[in-house]
C-alpha cells in the first residue's frame, strides 16, 4: 500500500464526511462551508488522479465561485424562519429508500467489473497538455458551454430583476 | 288453388264473411270513428252480412262429407311457410255461425245499450275487429293461422275490456286478460312451434290425422305438444290456474261482456280443443289433464257465484264454469258433447248477460239486491227472458241446456269416469242453485223501493234503442227454447263431416230424471233461501263465515297471484335486474371513468406535486432503468 | 500504483447519493440546488478516475462542461429560488406544489 | 362473387341527397329556421324516395349485390369506393329512408338552433347510408365513426335529463366498440395475405383459418354488437335515449342500433362464417339474457323514455337470437326484426317525444288520462306498444315468429325463454299504456292540444309501414331471402 494509496482514502474520508454533515446541516450557511471543505477534498483529488488543471478549476469555481454564489442568495433572502420540519417523515423514508437502492445498485454494478479492481498507475495530464488537447478535439463544445454561460447570465439578471409590474402585484391576489 | 276446384263460391262466401268485418273495421277507424249511426250502420251491415253467408254456408254444406280446404301461403321464409287458409269442416261451420249470429245480436242490442256513448264508433270499430278476428280464427286452416287470429281476439278483447279507459279498474281488467292469457298463449306457441319442427306442417286437417301424427312423433312428444298448448286453452277459456281475469273482464260493456267473455271468444280455448280433438285424444295424458282441470274449475267457479253480489260476475264464474263443464266433456272423449254444450251455451249465455246488461242500463248499478231493491222484475219482458235462460243454465227440461248437460253427464258415466261424474252432478247441483237465487233475489226484493222512479227512467235513451234490445233477447230466447230439440241432427252433421267413430250419444234412461230431480232440489233450495216470503236472503254459505270468505275472495287465487306478481316479478327480479343493471353493470362501468379519472389524478399527481416528489419517482425510475440495462437488457 | 478504479467510482456513487439524498429530503430549494452540485461533483469524480485509467483525456474535457454545466444551473436557478422567495416568502417546494394547486403559476 | 357495375350510380346519388342537403342547409341562414326545415324535409324526402326506388328495382330474381359502383381510391391500400346493396342492404337503406324523413318531420316545432341541429343530423344520417351500402371495410369503418360522432353534439347540445353525462356514456362505448372493429379489420386484412380492404374479395378469395375466424369475430361482435345492445353492454342505450332529443332518439334506436346487428352480419358473419359458428352459443346465451333482462328491468322504471330503451334492448336482443340460430328462418326474421323495429321504436320515440313535449314531463308517475286529451297521439302510442308486444298484423311479429322458430330447434331452452319473455314483455307494455294514457283525465293536463296535422304525418307514415309490413310481410321476407340463400348457400 503506497502513500498515494492511504493519500487517496484520507481524501476519501474527508469528502464523505465533509458531504454528509453539509447535508445533515440545519444552518445553511453551515453547510456552505462544510461543502466548500469537500470541494477542497475533491481538488485534492482531482491532483491525486492526475488534473492538476482540474483541480485549480474546482477550487476556483467550486468553492469560490458557486459556493459564494450560494452565500449571497442565503444572506439576501434572509429567511424569517426555517422550514418547519427538518426532515418530514414521509419524505425522508423514500428518500433514504432510494438512495440505499441507488448505492445498493451502483456499487453491484460498479463491483461486477472484474477490470476494475486492478489498481492504477500514477500519471498526470499537464494543464498545457490538457488545454491543447481540449480545444483540438472540443473546441466546438468549449464554444457552446460559453454560449450556456452566457446565456445563463442574461437569464439570471432577467429572473433575478425586480418587476414592478401589475402582473407581480395580481399573482399574489389571485390565490 | 286448383283450378279444377268445383266451389269456388263457398270460398268467396267465407272470404266475404270474414273480410267484411276487417273492411268495416278499418272504414270506421280511419274515416267514420266520430259519426256515431254511421259507424254503427257499418258495422252492423257487415255482421248481418257475415250472418247470412255463415247461415248460406251452413245450410249449403249440410250434407257435407269431406272436410273443405282453401289454403294460400302468407308468408315463405327457407323452411318456414306460415299458410293462410279456410278450412270449412261441420264443427268450423256450426262455430261461423254461432259467433256470427251472437256477433250479430250483440250489435244490435249495442245499438240501445251504448247509446249516447262517446266512444260509440270506438266501440263499433273494435266490435268489427273482434268479428273479423274471431271468424277467422273458427275457419283457420292451420294451426299457426289460429294463434295469429287467437292473438288478434286477445287484442280485440283487451281494447273492449278497456273500453271505458277512465275508469282504473277497466284498464287494470284489460291489462290483466290480456297478459294472463298471453301466459297461457306463451305455452300454446312453444307447443306450436315444437309441433311444427317435429311434424313439419301446421295443417289442422294433418294434425287431427291420428295415423300420420303417431307416426311423426313418439307418445311423449304428442302429450307435451298436447299440454302445451292446452296452456293457451287454459288461458284464454279461463281454466283452472288462469281463470281470475275473466270475472275482472267483466268491467267491460255488457254486450261486450256477452259476446266476448261468454258466448265466443273464451269458448275459443274449447273450441280449439275440439279443433284437435283428434290430436289430443292421441294422449290419454292430456285428456286426463283436461278432465281434471275441467272439473277443478267447474267446481272452483259455482263456488265462487254462490256468493258473489254482482250481477255480471255470477255470470262470469257461471261461465268459467260451463266452460270447465265443456272440458269434461270433450276430456271425457265425446266430442259432440262438448261442441254441443258449446254451442247451446253461447246462446243462453249470452242471453243472460244481455238480460243482465238490460237490467244494469236501466239501475246504473252491478248489485242484484240493489236491482231487486229498485224493481228490477218490473221488466217483465226481461225478467222472463232471464228465467228462460237460467232455466237453460240449470239444465231444466225443455230448455237447450238440459239437452247438452245431460249429454255430458253420461258421457261421463259412460266412459267411466265416476269421479268427474259426482263432481259434475254436484256442479250441475250449485248452478242450478246460484243461478236461481239469482233470480229469486231480483223476483223478491226483501223492502221495495220507489218503483215510479224506475220506470220514468231510460226514456230518453230513445225507444228504438230499447226496443232493439228487448228484441234480441227475445230472439236469444227463442233459440234456447228450440235449440235442445236439434240434438240428433246436429250430431249426425258433425259426424258426417268428421267421421266421428263415436256412436251416439250415450243414454241412460235414468239420467234426466235424476239430473232434473237434482235441478228441482236446487231450485226449491234457492226458494227456501231466497225465494219464499220469509226468507232472509241469506245463503247457507254466507252462514258458515270460511266458506263465505273463501269463496267472496275466490279462493284467495287473485290475492295469491297478486302477491306472486308483486314479491316475484316487480320486487323480485325486475328489481333485483334494475339494481344489477344500476349497480353492477353500470356501476363497472363508471367505476371504470371513475377509475380512468382517478389515474389521471394520479399521474397529474406525478406531474404537478410536489418537485421533490416527482424528483423521488425520476430517480427511482433511473434505478430501475439502471438495473434494467444491468440485468434486464 | 494508487487505487482501483472501482474505490473511485464507489466513491463517487457515495457522493452522488448523499447529493441525491439532499435533493430529495431536505425541504428547502437552495439545499436542493446544493444536493444537486453534490451530484455533479460525484459525477465529475468518476470521470475524472476513469480518464486515469484508461489514460484518455476525454474525461477531464468532460469535467470542463460539468463545471459550465454546473455554474449555468446554479446561476439559473438561486436566481429562479429568489424570484419565487419574493412571490411566497419561502423557499419550501411544498409551497409551490400549494400554489400549483391553486392554479396560479409560482 | 360476380357483380355488374350499376349504369346509373342510384348509392351514390343516395348519398349525395344527404350531402347536398347538407350543404344546402349550411348555405341558408340561421335566422331562416323555416326555410331550413322544409329544405330538409325536401331532401330527406328524396333520399326517402330514392331508397324505394332501390327497393322496387331490385332484381330479386338475380339476387347477389347490385348497382354496384366501384372507384379505386388508394390503390397502395386496396381502398375503393365500393358500394353496393343486397337483401340485406336494402330493407336497411328503407328503413333508414323512412325513419329519417319521419324524424326530419317530428322535429318540425323544433326553435333552438335548428340549423346546427339539421345539418348534424344530415351529416349523422350520411354516415349510416353510407355504412349500409359500402363494401369496402375501410369504408364501413369511416361510416362508422361518421355516424357515431354528431351523436355526442345532438345530445350534449338538444337533449334533455342528464344529457351530459348520457352524451358522453354513449360516445366512449360507442368508440369502445370502434376501438374494437379497427383491430379486427385490420387484422382480417393482414391476415389475407393480399393488400385489399375489398368485402367481396376478401370473401370470395381468401379462407381465414378458423382461429384467425374465431379471434376476428369475437372482436367483431363485441364491437358491433355495442352498439347493437348486447346484453351486458347495453347500458348506454337507455340512458342515450333518455337525452337525447326526440328525432334523434328515433334515429338512434331506429337505425343506429341497426348499424351495430348489421355489422356483425355483414363483416362478421360474411367473412368469419366459422367464427360465427364457433360463437353462435355464445351469442344464444347472451342475447336470451337480453330478451328477458330487458323487459324484467323494463318493467321497473319510472321514467318513459327508459321503459322504451329498455324494451329496445329486448327487441335487439330477438335479433341476436335470430343471428345466432345459423339457420335460413333465423337470419330472415333477425333483419325482418330490424326492420320492424327500427319502425316501431322510431314510432315509438316520436310519441313519447310529443308527450314530453305537450306535458313537459316523462315521469309515468306523473302521467294518466292523456287518451281523454290527446286521442290522437295516445292511439300512436298504443300501436307503438302493440306493436312491441308482437300483435299479429304488425310487423314486429313475423320478425319474432320466424325467430322464435328457428330458436326453438336450435337453441330450445333460450327458445323457451325468449318465448316467456313475450308475456312478461306485454305486462309491460301495458303497464306504461295504463299507466299514461288510461285513467281519469288530469286536470293538469285539461288544456293541451292534440297532435297538429303536421306532427301527425309522420306518425300516420310510421304506422302505416307498421300495418303493411304486418300484413304482407312477404315483401320483405322474399327481399331478404334472396340475400340469406346467399349466404347460407356459401357455408
Amino acid at each position: 500500500m503506497s502513500i498515494l494509496t492511504l493519500l487517496f482514502y484520507a481524501i476519501a474520508l474527508l469528502i464523505v464526511a465533509a458531504t454528509a454533515m453539509a447535508v445533515t446541516r440545519r444552518n445553511m450557511v453551515h453547510a456552505v462551508l462544510y461543502l466548500v471543505l469537500s470541494f477542497f477534498g475533491t481538488a485534492m483529488l482531482f491532483y491525486l488522479l492526475g488534473a492538476p488543471f482540474l483541480a485549480a478549476l474546482e477550487i476556483i469555481i467550486y468553492a469560490g465561485a458557486i459556493m459564494v454564489l450560494f452565500l449571497f442568495l442565503i444572506m439576501m433572502i434572509r429567511l424569517k424562519k426555517l422550514p418547519g420540519m427538518f426532515f418530514p417523515v414521509g419524505q425522508l423514508l423514500p428518500a433514504i429508500f432510494i438512495c440505499a437502492g441507488f448505492l445498493a445498485v451502483s456499487s453491484v454494478l460498479v463491483g461486477g467489473n472484474p477490470e476494475g479492481w486492478t489498481p492504477m498507475p500514477a500519471a498526470q495530464a499537464s494543464p498545457a497538455a490538457f488545454g491543447v488537447y481540449l480545444f483540438q478535439t472540443h473546441w466546438l463544445a468549449v464554444e457552446i458551454a460559453s454560449m450556456l454561460l452566457l446565456v445563463a447570465l442574461v437569464g439570471a439578471y432577467v429572473l433575478g430583476r425586480r418587476v414592478r409590474g401589475p402582473s407581480a402585484d395580481t399573482r399574489k391576489e389571485a390565490p | 288453388m286448383q283450378p279444377a276446384t268445383p266451389l269456388p263460391l263457398s270460398l268467396i262466401v267465407t272470404a266475404a264473411a270474414l273480410l267484411l268485418p276487417l273492411l268495416a273495421f278499418g272504414v270506421i277507424m280511419l274515416a267514420t270513428r266520430s259519426r256515431h249511426r254511421l259507424s254503427a250502420a257499418i258495422s252492423i251491415g257487415a255482421a248481418g252480412l257475415s250472418l247470412i253467408a255463415a247461415v248460406y254456408l251452413l245450410v249449403q254444406h249440410w250434407q257435407m262429407q269431406a272436410p273443405l280446404v282453401f289454403q294460400t301461403v302468407w308468408l315463405v321464409s327457407g323452411q318456414m311457410a306460415i299458410p293462410i287458409g279456410i278450412l270449412l269442416d261441420p264443427l268450423s261451420l256450426l262455430m261461423l255461425t254461432v259467433v256470427a249470429t251472437i256477433s250479430f245480436l250483440v250489435q244490435v242490442y249495442s245499438l240501445g245499450y251504448m247509446a249516447g256513448d262517446p266512444g260509440f264508433g270506438r266501440y263499433y270499430g273494435c266490435m268489427s275487429l273482434f268479428a273479423w278476428a274471431m271468424l277467422t280464427l273458427t275457419v283457420s286452416s292451420s294451426l299457426l293461422q289460429l294463434y295469429i287470429f287467437w292473438e288478434l281476439v286477445g287484442l280485440a278483447s283487451y281494447l273492449l275490456i278497456g273500453f271505458w279507459f277512465d275508469k282504473f279498474s277497466a284498464s287494470e281488467a284489460g291489462k290483466k286478460a290480456f297478459v294472463m292469457t298471453r301466459t297461457g298463449d306463451v305455452a300454446f306457441l312453444l307447443g306450436l312451434v315444437l309441433l311444427w319442427l317435429q311434424l313439419g306442417t301446421l295443417d289442422i286437417p294433418v294434425l287431427t290425422d291420428p295415423a300420420a301424427v303417431a307416426a311423426a312423433l313418439s307418445p311423449g312428444m304428442i302429450t307435451l305438444t298436447a299440454l302445451l298448448i292446452f296452456g293457451g286453452i287454459i288461458g284464454k277459456s279461463a281454466q283452472f290456474p288462469l281463470l281470475t281475469w275473466l270475472p275482472d273482464a267483466m268491467e267491460g260493456p255488457t254486450p261486450v261482456s256477452a259476446l266476448l267473455h261468454s258466448a265466443t271468444m273464451v269458448a275459443a280455448g274449447v273450441y280449439l280443443f275440439s279443433r284437435l280433438f283428434g290430436y289430443f285424444s292421441l294422449s290419454p295424458t292430456a285428456m286426463a289433464v283436461c278432465l281434471a282441470i275441467g272439473t277443478i274449475s267447474m267446481l272452483l267457479a259455482s263456488s265462487m257465484a254462490m256468493v258473489a253480489r254482482d250481477i255480471k260476475q255470477v255470470w262470469a264464474f257461471s261461465t268459467i264454469s260451463q266452460l270447465g263443464f265443456m272440458l269434461m266433456g270433450l276430456g271425457s272423449g265425446s266430442l259432440f258433447a262438448g261442441v254441443f254444450h258449446l254451442t247451446t251455451h253461447a246462446g243462453f249465455k249470452a242471453l243472460l248477460f244481455l238480460c243482465a246488461g238490460v237490467l244494469i242500463h236501466r239501475f246504473h248499478t252491478n248489485d242484484m239486491f240493489e236491482i231487486g231493491r229498485l224493481g228490477g222484475r218490473r221488466l217483465k219482458a226481461t225478467v222472463v227472458c232471464m228465467i228462460v235462460g237460467a232455466a237453460a243454465l240449470s239444465g231444466l227440461p225443455p230448455f237447450s241446456g238440459f239437452f247438452s248437460k245431460e249429454m255430458i253427464l253420461g258421457q261421463l258415466l259412460a266412459s267411466g269416469h265416476p269421479t268427474a261424474f259426482l263432481a259434475a252432478l254436484l256442479g250441475a247441483f250449485l248452478t242450478t242453485y246460484y243461478a236461481f237465487r239469482l233470480i229469486f233475489i231480483l223476483l223478491f226484493p226483501l223492502e221495495t223501493d220507489d218503483a215510479g222512479h224506475a220506470d220514468g227512467h231510460g226514456a230518453h235513451h230513445g225507444a228504438w234503442g230499447e226496443r232493439a234490445m228487448i228484441a234480441v233477447l227475445v230472439c236469444l230466447a227463442g233459440v234456447t227454447v228450440v235449440l235442445g230439440f236439434f240434438e240428433m241432427s246436429l250430431h249426425d252433421f258433425l259426424a258426417r263431416g268428421l267421421a266421428l267413430d263415436e256412436a251416439a250419444p250415450a243414454h241412460f234412461t235414468w239420467l234426466p230424471m235424476v239430473a232434473g230431480t237434482l235441478a228441482v232440489a236446487a231450485v226449491l233450495q234457492a226458494w227456501f233461501e231466497f225465494g219464499r216470503k220469509k226468507a232472509r236472503q241469506i245463503g247457507w254459505v254466507e252462514r258458515i263465515p270460511i266458506l263465505a270468505d273463501l269463496f267472496g275472495q275466490r279462493w284467495y287465487l287473485d290475492r295469491l297471484y297478486r302477491y306472486l306478481l308483486d314479491t316475484l316479478v316487480y320486487r323480485g327480479v325486475s328489481r333485483l335486474f334494475t339494481a344489477n343493471d344500476r349497480r353492477v353493470i353500470d356501476g363497472a362501468l363508471d367505476g371504470l371513468g371513475r377509475s380512468t379519472i382517478g389515474l389521471g389524478r394520479v399521474v397529474d399527481w406525478v406531474h404537478g406535486g410536489m418537485i421533490q416528489y416527482r424528483l423521488m419517482i425520476m430517480v427511482a425510475a433511473v434505478i430501475l432503468l439502471i438495473l434494467f440495462i444491468g440485468w434486464g437488457g | 500504483m494508487i487505487v482501483p478504479l472501482n474505490h473511485i467510482l464507489l466513491l463517487s456513487g457515495l457522493l452522488f447519493s448523499l447529493g441525491m439524498f439532499c435533493t430529495l429530503a431536505r425541504r428547502n430549494l437552495i439545499m436542493m440546488l446544493l444536493g444537486i452540485e453534490i451530484m455533479l461533483n460525484a459525477a465529475a469524480v468518476a470521470f475524472v478516475g476513469a480518464s486515469l485509467h484508461w489514460q484518455q483525456m476525454e474525461g477531464q474535457a468532460i469535467v470542463i462542461f460539468i463545471l459550465a454545466v454546473a455554474a449555468t444551473e446554479v446561476s439559473i436557478g438561486l436566481a429562479a429560488i429568489l424570484v419565487v422567495y419574493r412571490r411566497t416568502d419561502s423557499v419550501d417546494p411544498a409551497m409551490e406544489a400549494a400554489l400549483w394547486e391553486k392554479g396560479g403559476r409560482p | 362473387m360476380a357483380y355488374q357495375l350499376a349504369g346509373f350510380p342510384f348509392l351514390t346519388t343516395l348519398l349525395l341527397c344527404c350531402v347536398a342537403g347538407l350543404l344546402a342547409i349550411l348555405c341558408i341562414p340561421a335566422r331562416h329556421a323555416r326555410a331550413i326545415k322544409i329544405v330538409s324535409a325536401v331532401f330527406s324526402g328524396f333520399t326517402l324516395i330514392v331508397s324505394i326506388y332501390l327497393f322496387i328495382a331490385y332484381d330479386q330474381q338475380a339476387g347477389g349485390f347490385q348497382f354496384v359502383e366501384r372507384v379505386a381510391w388508394i390503390p397502395a391500400l386496396g381502398i375503393a369506393y365500393f358500394n353496393g346493396v343486397d337483401g340485406f342492404a336494402l330493407p336497411m337503406l328503407l328503413l333508414t329512408g323512412i325513419v329519417f324523413f319521419t324524424a326530419v318531420l317530428t322535429m318540425w316545432e323544433l326553435e333552438l338552433r335548428v340549423k346546427e341541429f339539421f345539418s348534424l343530423i344530415f351529416l349523422l344520417v350520411t354516415g349510416v347510408f353510407g355504412l349500409f351500402m359500402s363494401l369496402d371495410l375501410f369504408f364501413i369503418f369511416v361510416w362508422f365513426d361518421v355516424s357515431l360522432f354528431p351523436m355526442y353534439l345532438l345530445i350534449a347540445i338538444w337533449g334533455s335529463t342528464r344529457k351530459e353525462y348520457g352524451a358522453m356514456k354513449l360516445t366512449l362505448y360507442l368508440l369502445a366498440g370502434s376501438a374494437l372493429i379497427l383491430p379486427a379489420i385490420i387484422y382480417l386484412v393482414v391476415h389475407s395475405g393480399s393488400m385489399t380492404f375489398d368485402l367481396l374479395a376478401l370473401m370470395e378469395g381468401t379462407r381465414f383459418t378458423p382461429a384467425q375466424q374465431r379471434i376476428a369475430f369475437f372482436m367483431l361482435y363485441i364491437g358491433f354488437g355495442i352498439l347493437a345492445g348486447v346484453f351486458p353492454f347495453h347500458t348506454w342505450s337507455p340512458v342515450g335515449h333518455v337525452a337525447a332529443p326526440t328525432a334523434v332518439s328515433m334515429i338512434h334506436a331506429g337505425v343506429l342500433m341497426k348499424i351495430g346487428a348489421f355489422g356483425i352480419l355483414r363483416v362478421g358473419i360474411f367473412l368469419c362464417p366459422d367464427g360465427w359458428q364457433f360463437w353462435a352459443p355464445l351469442m344464444a346465451v347472451l342475447a336470451t339474457c337480453g330478451i328477458v333482462y330487458g323487459v324484467f328491468v323494463g318493467l321497473s322504471q319510472t321514467d318513459l323514455k327508459y321503459v322504451i330503451g329498455y324494451s329496445s334492448v329486448s327487441h335487439m336482443g330477438i335479433v341476436g337470437l335470430g343471428l345466432s340460430t345459423m339457420t335460413i328462418d333465423g337470419l330472415n326474421g333477425a333483419v325482418f326484426q330490424m326492420f320492424a323495429h327500427g319502425i316501431m321504436t322510431a314510432l315509438f320515440f316520436s310519441s313519447v317525444g310529443h308527450i314530453y313535449d305537450r306535458t313537459h314531463t316523462k315521469a309515468i308517475a306523473e302521467l294518466g288520462g292523456l287518451s281523454r286529451v290527446m286521442p290522437r297521439a295516445s292511439s300512436f302510442f298504443i300501436i307503438a306498444a302493440l306493436t312491441g308486444i308482437g300483435v299479429p298484423c304488425l310487423a314486429s311479429f313475423w320478425g319474432e315468429l320466424a325467430v322464435f322458430m328457428s330458436c326453438v330447434s336450435v337453441y330450445p331452452v333460450a327458445g323457451a325463454l325468449a318465448i316467456g319473455a313475450l308475456a312478461v314483455g306485454a305486462l309491460f307494455m301495458l303497464r306504461v299504456v295504463q299507466k299514461t294514457c288510461y285513467g281519469p283525465p288530469l286536470e293538469k293536463f285539461a288544456g293541451l292540444k292534440d297532435i297538429t296535422a303536421a306532427l301527425a304525418v309522420p306518425r300516420v307514415i310510421l304506422v302505416s309501414v307498421i300495418v303493411l309490413f304486418g300484413l304482407f310481410p312477404g315483401v320483405l321476407f322474399d327481399m331478404i331471402h334472396t340475400a340469406t340463400m346467399h349466404l347460407i348457400g356459401l357455408r
